[in-house]
């Protein structure tokens, strides 16, 4: 059963990287990649004030899980752990998580790198930026640059 | 046959709703809710060229055919997009 | 000045992943990769019962530093902590571990990825895996495959 | 002139020592200091395809010449290597 192999969480409080790299902690695995995503003090040239993030939660939980499952058929890997928090999330704290443990550390590289694409793609996430004189909702795949 | 709409981030703003429930004649397309759902709610007009739809948690397109109990997502821009314009 | 910008550590106790995630916090930094390499239980097929590493410490910390240098000079970064852990360290525990942060995802995994690449091919530390009947000395890039 | 040297990892175990002082006349290469020390410790012949040098930590040819209180250190292969034959 894969899904013994993966976790996927949508949480409403901060995210424990330390309990992240736990859960994907293999004896035959010597390689874990955890990549951490965390809210910016600045988008496009503004001074961001704050940040929230909402969920379609049922759904975005299942293509979290989608995802992970995808990672574990395609790569030799131990297991994967992968969070979203939502809600407000302070300036600088992690807003998404993903942890992969695999034998070798190219695999281990390549599903996280896919995980954390694929979630940006197409999970039903979407996060508001409050700023000095305005606010907007974008999508997560602009988290990084702002929308197009 | 009733189907349950639901509406997220920007479009429950604008709405000012998070879910409603639609009630069809017949097996609507999802476009044929969607052109409703403008009527109810004239603010969704300019999404129309961004916004995708998800039916019991799964993506599909504006062809897809509702069925009684259907839970049928707006799903506004997961990748950025024309949420700017219309800002 | 770079030298800011980069920690690099040859400890002789357990790493701390969680000081190695704050050391390259940064506020404008959306991203951070972090990489574990952690000692497994069996190698080639055979049990390990006891690993140790070795290194020539004041020529292995400056090619750590030299390491994530010329990362910092090729990617637009924020930050990177690199360490190696020397001496006995039990099964299942890091022995090494580079941190990475990045205002965009792409660069802090391909420097993350970077950074352990060329640690593993010339960073002058070497391990001693103990097993039933015998021990042998082994390189670090060999660490996941056994000596070729 | 004198040259430290230092043993490693393989190296040190098998020849048992960490450390020892070359004395040269004039400026030897690398490889003359090889030499001596494969004369000093047989143990280490085996090793000839494998080790490498670095001298002031960082790494050299066997061309390098060496110099007054340099710090020559034998680097057996950090990347798996002949470790295995001699073993």
């Amino acid at each position: 059963m894969e899904q013994t192999r993966l976790v996927a969480r949508i949480l409403h409080n901060p995210i424990d990287l330390g309990e992240m790299l736990a859960m994907v902690s293999d004896p035959s695995c010597g390689a874990t990649v955890l990549f951490v995503g965390s809210t910016r003090d600045h988008n496009e040239g503004r001074q961001v004030l704050e940040l929230y993030y909402e969920a379609y939660e049922e759904m975005a939980r299942k293509e979290m899980e989608r995802i992970a499952q995808s990672a574990l058929a395609q790569w030799n890997l131990g297991k994967i752990a992968v969070a979203h928090r939502l809600g407000h999330v302070p300036l600088g704290e992690a807003s998404v998580a993903v942890a992969v443990s695999a034998p070798h550390r190219s695999e281990a590289f390549t599903a996280a790198r896919y995980v954390i694409d694929e979630l940006k793609k197409t999970v039903p996430i979407w996060k508001k930026e409050v700023f000095e004189g305005g606010q907007v909702w974008i999508g997560l795949q602009s988290g990084s640059g702002g929308p197009k | 046959m009733t189907v349950k709409v639901r509406f997220f981030a920007v479009l429950r703003e604008r709405t000012g709703v998070s879910s409603t429930v639609l009630t069809f004649e017949g097996s609507p397309s999802v476009h044929e809710a969607w052109q409703l759902l403008q009527q109810q709610y004239p603010v969704l007009g300019p999404f129309s060229e961004c916004v995708t739809f998800a039916v019991n948690r799964e993506y599909v397109n504006q062809h897809h055919r509702l069925h009684d109990g259907d839970e049928l997502a707006l799903i506004p821009p997961v990748s950025g997009g024309c949420d700017r314009e219309v800002q």
